[in-house]
């Protein structure tokens, strides 16, 4: 005897589930500024989402306050946008109570790092299963120009017309620390690159975060130009791959060696080294993921992007519901007449 | 000697001792066989905030009082009848509230030398006359219980820890109340523990004979059973009820429920009986801390379960940011509020009603919500299904106030069966052609609910304002003051939803008492005993506090004097005159202690002495 | 063609155009050269939520309004007298608040059918006669422009950026006001970018030239300066006299200040002034969120700094519990809150005042606080002094209230001098022997201030109930209704101690409005208008909401019929009638939008008719 | 020209700085339970105050909300009992503002890693210079005890009954993965090493992070006994001491190896392996402390005890008094009428 809500959303899907990207655009302007780094996040998943094969109303985007707090409004699917900080915890409800939907968290840095700082990292031991996006432009943009938890050190904005005196936070660093379980990087500038990895995201059973730097062009132009920007990419950035060595370089030149735990470029063409001495990327080994994490702010090496690590661990949701299951298989569905009597009743004649 | 049996109409039983005397076990144990053997039986549990505050001290003095009687028994009593003194410190403490005449069995161990300096004595209350206005009776429980239990190798550990059960034997005698619920529950609890079980059905019956057969004892007291109507019964805690009428709200509305909450006193309970109904297929999140808890609440109400989340104080004031979302959102969810004594971190394990004001207009912007009150421990049950009712009905956040009076406290319980509770099936949308998200039920003005996995009515709701119908964001000046207005309006229209008060007592009273929460009982038990009096005095408990109940207007306007008794210092009356444009008179008790019928009465009959001198 | 030079007594002059058209640089600049120049001013940036709305859209306009006068200017003007329209959407949201025969300078490009198509306009309304009857100048301004710049060899997009200063221009010569401070201002700004500066200067000059030659612009208007008392003064929003307010209390403090906040809009400025005076000695901290805003204020105040915390609607809610531990443990702590539209995430750009009943109510527990809010941008300046004051002397945190509009809109200030404002040294304890931490000042009932560092006074305080004067941790029922009582106590004698209100206009009138907060300007100019007619009406306005100034009492009483205009729902009316037992009449616009002049008068109007009628 | 409060601490201190541990203790019964844990971080604490040498009214203990909440009052010099998770909130406002005092903050496992998570993962990246403890008994005691995040996966709790489903934190990864300069653990069986651990918490210029074991016997009681119980302890755990090799169990019998990144346990006795192939450890070496940190709850291997990492970085709050020194050095103390005035001002006359 289905209850009502199972009775509402199990009706079967009619029509076809091979959607086209476009079938994911609502009839909305997008409201983000000409140029704004959002665009390269939002073009990906709506080319991705097809893939996925999910009906598009068994989708859910949740979102918290900031210029990607946004980023509901533009997928045609279930959409909510919280309040500042809190989407990851609206998400952890609505998928452990509703464990057959694909529910997405779209954050930035403030949103996620600064004020939901402690949702996300609950999310992350909980291991909820959610797909998080967060649009890391190291600056609050929609309060117009502050700096953010993922602003470098010095940096001047309106509310650091000094320079910024924090650490900034190293995401992938703090997110392994948390005990997650799906940890990856991307950028604006390689949209393809940032498809694959919702994919994998989406394909991981738990908690699954994708930072992403997004370019703000009006409050934090350039912030990741020097590694980011065309003629240096490739020199400055390293792509992780599963099982492949780190090369690097226009050329394929470059390599990086771990010199005890320490990441180091080595050349492959002065014949000092060879692709044989290089680290080989492992997704499973959560140490190396942690080493691969802290070369995020040295200047010494290249920047990692890709997949730092991918780990299998029962997601919460899924606990819950097997705790369900297994308890009403072993002591049978509860009777409700039986939990109010309880063990003390009496009867008045 | 033979004993006389002598019929009582009430009385109060108060077991006072160490935090780790067991006192909370034997006051529930007693008011369970009490309640069950046919008297109405009401409870209060007092107890220190510290875990396991340091032996003998005055502050760790741990006690819990129950009234029984024969008729409806409202309060926990304001004096004390019987007091069970396990040592100095509770002695001390609690013997001001016992009654002159009133009975002491107190347990000479625990008024040695260290007991009494602990309890700031300078000579041994037991031995010094000072307690000759009460019927004192010392026994030395501790060597009794080791005669007894002599030779049965029961380890002097557990021996010592039955004690209480001598003391419970003892009443039970003196009540005439059956010992067979206690012998029953231990047998289940103890199962394991033979050398336990043993010990105490021994000292239980030990207690028993000893009152029997000792002098000291002079009557055997009894009540009439007490007028229940027919039925199933149990004793029930606030927090307990809460949890079973979550559950079974969320069976009448044929959805799940979902809560999400953190821990804190006075309202852990519910989370934690909510924990172990796994089995009738209930989630829920133990959050990292109560934005979360209230999130993922509105979170799983978002995807069409029945939500709620639960908090005290400190808590629900980090709620508010959230509430407001639900507000706006116009989600259905159940935020139960157990109140204890504040500002900040307070008295954390005192009632107090001083959450009202929060509950009623703590959140920025206008953002109008129904707001409810239980009366009583079993009352809980029936509104928590009433704030679930409305949320689902209304699609709005309801905020139900309980207090730790009424939390903790217990009182018997008519278990309803289900065909008596009201549907509150939800109305999800089935029409994705004729779907708008804030499209409104012209009656109620909900507005539509369809939940993901709807196919064909995808939407997108959330914090900013929104336009009319379509919930699109909209910034626009016209439509944010109607959108305003319709929140509040979809409010107010809850006043013909729910039912009209009934004034009891004296219609022709000048004196009306207007009460609400967790007062009920002492401002009832107030009441009936002055008009018994004959003095004329009305009497409305406030259930729904926003929005009013439709005849209040009326009921105000009739009365020319009006007292309103709350454990604050004056939420309700302040609303109630901003609302009436009548001034009130305020009783505000603000002592993390719940009313005594006498507090009521006195500033009953201080109004009336004074509106005769007037007159 | 010989122009004539027409005297005004007011004017309201609206800059609109596209978020990227620099609508609030020319209208800041307007303003600060007209305010310098004599006249008084009063500003209102008006521009949406987006960072950059799609270029030519509707909801993509970006305005600023400014009246200025020879008289006392109080708001920025219902209706306006010159509309600079940088584009047909511009024209189009703004066009519904031009006076009939007001001028409208058009820039003819932003009419082109993209952009037309983006205002949902048919056929160009430059072209097709619906606006004949304003007073219509269409000028081409971006070929004006590029012959003006031609060959410069300046880049094109700064030639396309310099727009606003052609229109900046055209206005200093319709209103007679000088070019200097500008060319001063661009003189500062652009040093280093000798392109943009010459671009500006020389467009501007254009500007002023055209309309000087071009018959189109047939008067010049000009004021009799404003009688300004005699002094140094400066134009200022009241964000940024918060940001000086706090700076300028610390020093007459005599001890640091620290801020500790989180940024939301419309309250960031604050703290971005703040994060620029490391020179003045000043400490803030960005924290990750509201709740460690206030919590580190919190720290810091009981290290001895005057600590503050700023914050829009949401973040209130969040701060909500911290400020019941500043209640608690009687610390001074000034909270600003400068409202916006809700509830929830609202209308975050903008004003409402509907953080009122947060503001007195919205706590757990008994937490009485002093709230107090701004009248206008000067005011904000003297309300932080006086939220300063009162925290010191109290030992309480007290939340000043104000909003977007006020915050954001500027006016001219008369810069005081540090003489000029009052003392507000705390008393720090320096006894040792007669220090505990809740001893408290008999007159004030203020509690000892000893600081970590001064040696002999250490004590510990915190959230949970404390006895009298000792500060330990207490749950004595007695102690616990004292120290409530106390609390509330302490708040209630600041009556005392704030000036008694005047009441303005007609003391015989029958009919009282109450105004509090922002919308002063506007209720000001609707009596003051309706005084020259003849109406008789009273004003008092309110900026001291917790507790009221002594004497409101016997005004409130004195006046028939009472009118409270609020933007919300009836917050204040309604705390004004549950204090004062007396029904009010409410006018509630919750728009987004500050009340204009004719709004109150309409009401004013509406009222008094119906009186008659009655009579 | 002093301000009211620069005068009002800097008063010489009158009388000894000699202190005796009973110079800290306040005239108040100690309200914990007979045998909770907490005595055994009070006692330490106590005894390493007078070798701090400083004044005991430039010292104050903030706490939040627990059992370990009540520290303040057992310690006598100025103390904050603040609101449940907002401890390092606090402290972080008090020490900015007052740079001159030495500032300590008792929180409890819930306190800072349930609803206090964020303030402590901005605190460990900010290092504000504090010195944090933090009471790990794995429960929520105060509140009678629920499961807390660091309760294990499976832990029958008053609010777990069917066991708690969530994965726990390991607050040193947390507090690494956050930035946190030096992290150590200690737990309350050994008192000498406590105090040496606060001691050196003491010494460090920014966040210093102390997790204690202590068993709350009333509601987790024996949590910890499976590697501190007297029997097992020096076989199940691990002492990190700097530039030392990682050797263990009763008879010194024992090392810890790296096998690539995977610490495994070697016999010094079998001839298998000498000291010379155990890992030694760096304080200074945070890929190290990662490893070290993640052997937390690995069965295989000891619990290390003692100081994980410990780095030199400026302190936010020297930081923020640099930048105010800086200020004034290079512009000049700002002119209050000047501000006032602003750059557009006028006269009228
Ligand atoms: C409770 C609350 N506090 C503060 C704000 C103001 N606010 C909105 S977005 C934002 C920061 C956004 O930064 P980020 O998450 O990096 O988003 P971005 O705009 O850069 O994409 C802030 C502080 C708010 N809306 N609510
Ligand atoms: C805002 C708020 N939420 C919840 C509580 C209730 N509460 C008090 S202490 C506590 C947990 C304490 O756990 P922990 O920090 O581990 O301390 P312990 O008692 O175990 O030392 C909780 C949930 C509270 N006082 N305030
Ligand atoms: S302000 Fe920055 S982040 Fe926001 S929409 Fe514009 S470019 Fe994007
Ligand atoms: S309950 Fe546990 S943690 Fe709290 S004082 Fe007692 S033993 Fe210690
Ligand atoms: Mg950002
Ligand atoms: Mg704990």
């Amino acid at each position: 005897m289905k209850n009502l809500l199972d009775e509402a959303i199990s009706r079967p899907h009619i029509g076809t589930l091979e959607y086209q990207p476009k079938d994911f655009k609502p009839d909305v302007d997008v409201r983000w500024c000409a140029g704004c780094g959002g665009f390269s996040i939002l073009s990906p998943v709506q080319r991705m989402m097809p893939d996925l094969g999910i009906p598009k109303e068994k989708i859910a985007f949740i979102s918290g306050i900031g210029c990607s707090g946004r980023f509901p409004y533009y997928m045609d699917v279930y959409g909510f946008h919280g309040i500042h900080g809190r989407a990851i915890a609206i998400a952890s409800g609505l998928k452990i109570s509703r464990p057959d939907l694909s529910v997405w968290v779209a954050t930035g840095d403030g949103d996620n790092m600064s004020i939901g700082g402690n949702h996300f990292i609950h999310g992350c031991r909980r291991n909820v299963d959610l797909n998080v996006i967060m649009f890391n432009n190291e600056v609050y943009s929609l309060t117009k120009g502050q700096y953010s938890p993922t602003s470098h050190k010095g940096q001047i904005t309106k509310s650091s017309p000094l320079g910024a005196l924090d650490e900034p936070f190293n995401p992938a660093a703090l997110a392994l620390g948390s005990g997650a379980t799906f940890v990856a990087r991307g950028f604006d500038k390689d949209r393809a690159h940032l498809q694959h990895l919702f994919k994998r995201a989406a394909e991981h059973k738990g908690f699954a975060f994708v930072e992403v730097y997004v370019n703000c062009n009006i409050f934090n132009d350039g912030a990741f130009d020097s590694f980011a920007k065309k003629d240096v990419r490739e020199d400055k950035t390293v792509m992780l791959e599963h099982g492949k060595p780190l090369i690097f370089g226009k050329e394929k030149d470059k390599g990086v060696k771990l010199d005890g735990f320490k990441p180091t470029v080595v050349s492959l063409t002065d014949g000092s080294h060879s692709v044989a001495d290089l680290l080989v990327h492992d997704e499973k080994d959560s140490t190396l993921a942690f080493i691969l994490g802290n070369m995020t702010y040295n200047p010494e090496v290249p920047r990692p992007l890709g997949i730092f690590q991918s780990l299998e661990r029962p997601s919460y949701d899924d606990s819950v519901q097997f705790q369900i299951d297994h308890e009403i298989e072993t002591k049978g569905a509860g009777s409700i007449s039986e939990l109010l009597k309880g063990k003390e009743s009496w009867e008045v004649k | 000697m033979e004993k006389e049996i002598v019929y009582l109409d009430e009385i109060t039983v108060r077991f006072a001792g160490d935090s780790g005397d067991g006192m909370q076990l034997a006051g529930k144990q007693f008011s369970n066989a009490s309640a069950s053997s046919g008297v109405d039986v009401n409870t209060f549990p007092d107890f220190p905030s510290e875990i396991r505050a340091p032996e003998g001290t005055l502050y760790g003095v741990s006690a819990f009082q129950i009234k029984l009687g024969s008729n409806s028994v409202n309060t926990h009593g304001d004096m004390i009848d019987v007091l069970v003194a396990m040592n100095a410190s509770s002695l001390k403490v609690n013997i001001g509230n016992l009654k002159a005449g009133g009975m002491i069995i107190a347990s000479t161990k625990g008024f040695d030398a260290r007991n009494l300096k602990l309890a700031k004595y300078d000579s041994n209350p037991l031995e010094d006359g000072s307690l000759s206005k009460f019927n004192l009776i010392p026994l030395d429980i501790e060597s009794i219980v080791k005669e007894e239990l002599k030779g049965s190798g029961i380890h002097p550990k557990i021996v010592r820890k039955s004690k209480n059960f001598f003391a419970l034997g003892l009443t039970y005698w003196l009540f005439n109340r059956p010992m067979e619920p206690t012998v029953k529950w231990l047998n289940t609890k103890f199962k394991s523990k033979a050398d336990v079980l043993e010990a105490n059905i021994r000292v239980l019956t030990a207690g028993w004979n000893y009152a029997l057969k000792n002098d000291a004892f002079k009557n055997q007291y009894n009540f009439q059973p007490a007028s229940f109507e027919k039925g199933t019964y149990r004793n029930i805690s606030g927090n307990h009820a809460v949890a079973l009428g979550l559950v079974v709200a969320s069976k009448k509305a044929n959805i799940p429920l979902f809560l999400g909450t953190y821990p804190i006193t006075p309202a852990t309970d519910i989370l934690q009986y909510i924990s172990g109904y796994k089995k009738y297929g209930i989630r829920h999140l133990q959050a990292e801390d109560e934005i979360a808890g209230i999130t993922s609440a509105i979170g799983a109400s978002y995807g069409g379960s029945l939500a709620a989340t639960t908090t005290s104080g400190p808590g629900l004031s980090l709620k508010i940011e959230a509430l407001g979302l639900a507000v706006i959102t116009e989600l259905p969810l159940v935020i139960i509020n157990v109140q204890r004594g504040g500002p900040s971190t307070g008295l954390p394990t005192k009632p107090e009603q001083s959450d009202l004001y929060q509950a009623m207009y703590g959140r920025h912007g206008e953002a109008p919500l129904p707001v409810i009150a239980a009366a009583s421990a079993a009352d809980c049950f029936d509104m928590t299904i009433e704030a679930s009712r409305l949320a689902l009905k209304y699609m709005t956040p309801v905020i139900l106030l309980t207090d730790g009076y009424i939390a903790q406290g217990t009182e018997p319980w008519k278990i309803p069966t289900m065909d008596e509770l009201p549907d509150l099936a939800p109305k999800f949308c089935d029409d994705p052609k004729n779907f708008a998200p804030y499209k409104r039920d012209p009656k109620t003005l909900a507005r539509m609910w369809a939940v993901p996995g709807m196919q064909g009515m995808e939407h997108r709701i959330g914090g900013l304002e929104k336009q009319d119908i379509t919930g699109v964001v909209n910034q626009d000046p016209d439509n944010h003051q109607k959108m305003v207005e319709l929140r509040q309006e979809k409010i107010d229209r809850i006043t013909n939803d729910i039912p009209k008060l009934e004034v009891m007592g004296n219609p022709e009273a000048e004196l009306l008492v207007i009460g609400w929460g967790s007062s009920y009982g002492a401002i009832k038990s107030a009441v009936d005993e002055k008009l018994k009096e004959g003095t004329k005095v009305a009497f409305v408990h406030l259930k729904h506090m926003n929005p009013f109940p439709s005849n209040l207007g009326e009921i105000v306007e009739k009365y020319d004097t009006i007292l309103v008794p709350e454990m604050n210092m004056g939420q309700l009356k302040n609303i109630l005159q901003a609302r009436f444009i009548k001034p009130m008179i305020g009783l505000n008790k603000v002592q993390g202690q719940p009313f005594k019928t006498s507090d009521i009465k006195f500033k009953i009959d201080e109004i009336l002495s004074q509106k005769e001198v007037v007159q």
